[in-house]
């Protein structure tokens, strides 16, 4: 199961999709919206993507992982829109025959998938101001669009 | 030549639209679209050196050609998760 | 949440009981009954436990993993009885700031409970033998348990 | 003095039987009770070198002193999860 959604994510059944006799190990990461990041109070998030990108670059994620591991089913749902403090941004679920594989795997998927899929997060700070996040550039304000660039 | 581009996150932001024109050289490569691209859209300068380019569904590097048919994306660093 | 329970574990409260607006991770272990085990056939498995024990040890594990780790909350539900193949046995949540510790976390808690909580598994096996599992043991049949022992 | 032992998993299914009783000397240790142990209930001396003792919820090692009034149980290793 690869899916990206602007509904909530309903965990359970991408758990489902993963499980198997043939497993003896599921391991399920959430991704929540947390309230707060270095001293800053988030309110919400904003999550945009370039779908079919992201799309292609999730099942790829999947196979790789299955190059590595002995991985029964693995599953990624991803969420995109608005998203209020504490609710789902991301499900990634995996099964294998044993627990360290499920570990191993279900930390990498989500390592990688925070390199390499396209899906872009944008703060919304309690202070009302707006900033999407993106690794290793400076932050520039939204409301100083107009600002010289900082090289 | 030129070229469509397909804009996410703060580069839409800046850009203030979800696709522009940018005019490259015939056979230009990714290289010449990101200097391109900065020359004519001299807002987006702040992203400039940290600007990913797509061709379809796969990142290109600099040494990509490029042709108008070619499906064009540009963004910064991406953060989901 | 620390639990032992004779009845399905609902995992989906397992883990909700772990979300926090502080989190920005949650990771959920599920250990399932697995069919093949070194070539041989599992049709079910019966767990058995020292309960008051066990739950102390739970206990123990968590607040273990809490000094080493900046877990929010964490909640452990383990299955007694017979249960069928693709049952889950045990469920595992923790839910932390950020994904790495939610995983390295998750994973101790795992480890740490199949070395110390006094709760011990029997397989039931496609040829019809049952066997306790006592890792280091070497196997003693059931069926001959007037055997004399192997040293 | 006589000390109730609580079994469990193959200890209990070698024994037949839930508690067992074990004659150990006054003040008798844990390792006493492994060594009495094996020798009133030969079925379990499979499990001789394996037996974990608790002494209420708490691992006990062989030094530890036993008292009648101790809520004792004997295992082999454990393997939930």
């Amino acid at each position: 199961m690869i899916q990206l959604t602007h509904d909530v994510i309903d965990y359970q059944s991408v758990t489902e999709s993963v499980r198997s006799d043939q497993a003896g190990a599921v391991v399920l990461f959430l991704g929540t919206v947390r309230e707060m990041t270095a001293g800053r109070q988030t309110v919400a998030l904003e999550y945009q993507a370039f779908p079919q990108m992201a799309e292609t670059k999730l099942a790829e994620l999947i196979e790789e992982a299955k190059s590595r591991w002995p991985i029964q089913n693995a599953a990624i749902v991803h969420r995109l829109g608005r998203l209020e403090l504490g609710e789902i941004s991301v499900a990634v679920a995996v099964s294998t025959p044993h627990r360290r594989d499920a570990f191993a795997a279900g930390q990498h998927i989500l390592e990688r998938l925070k390199e390499v899929v396209p899906i872009w997060k944008q703060e919304n700070w309690a202070d009302g101001t707006t900033e999407w996040v993106h690794p290793g550039v400076n932050a520039i304000s939204q409301s100083q669009p107009d600002q010289a660039p900082v090289q | 030549m030129k070229i469509t581009v397909r804009l996410f996150a703060k580069a839409r932001e800046l850009a203030g639209r979800e696709r522009i024109e940018v005019e490259i050289p015939v056979s230009g490569r990714v290289a010449d679209l990101k200097r391109s691209l900065v020359e004519q859209w001299p807002q987006m300068s702040a992203l400039a050196k940290h600007l990913l380019v797509a061709v379809g569904t796969n990142y290109a590097d600099d040494q990509t050609v490029l042709s108008p048919a070619d499906e064009i994306a540009c963004f910064p660093p991406v953060s989901g998760g």
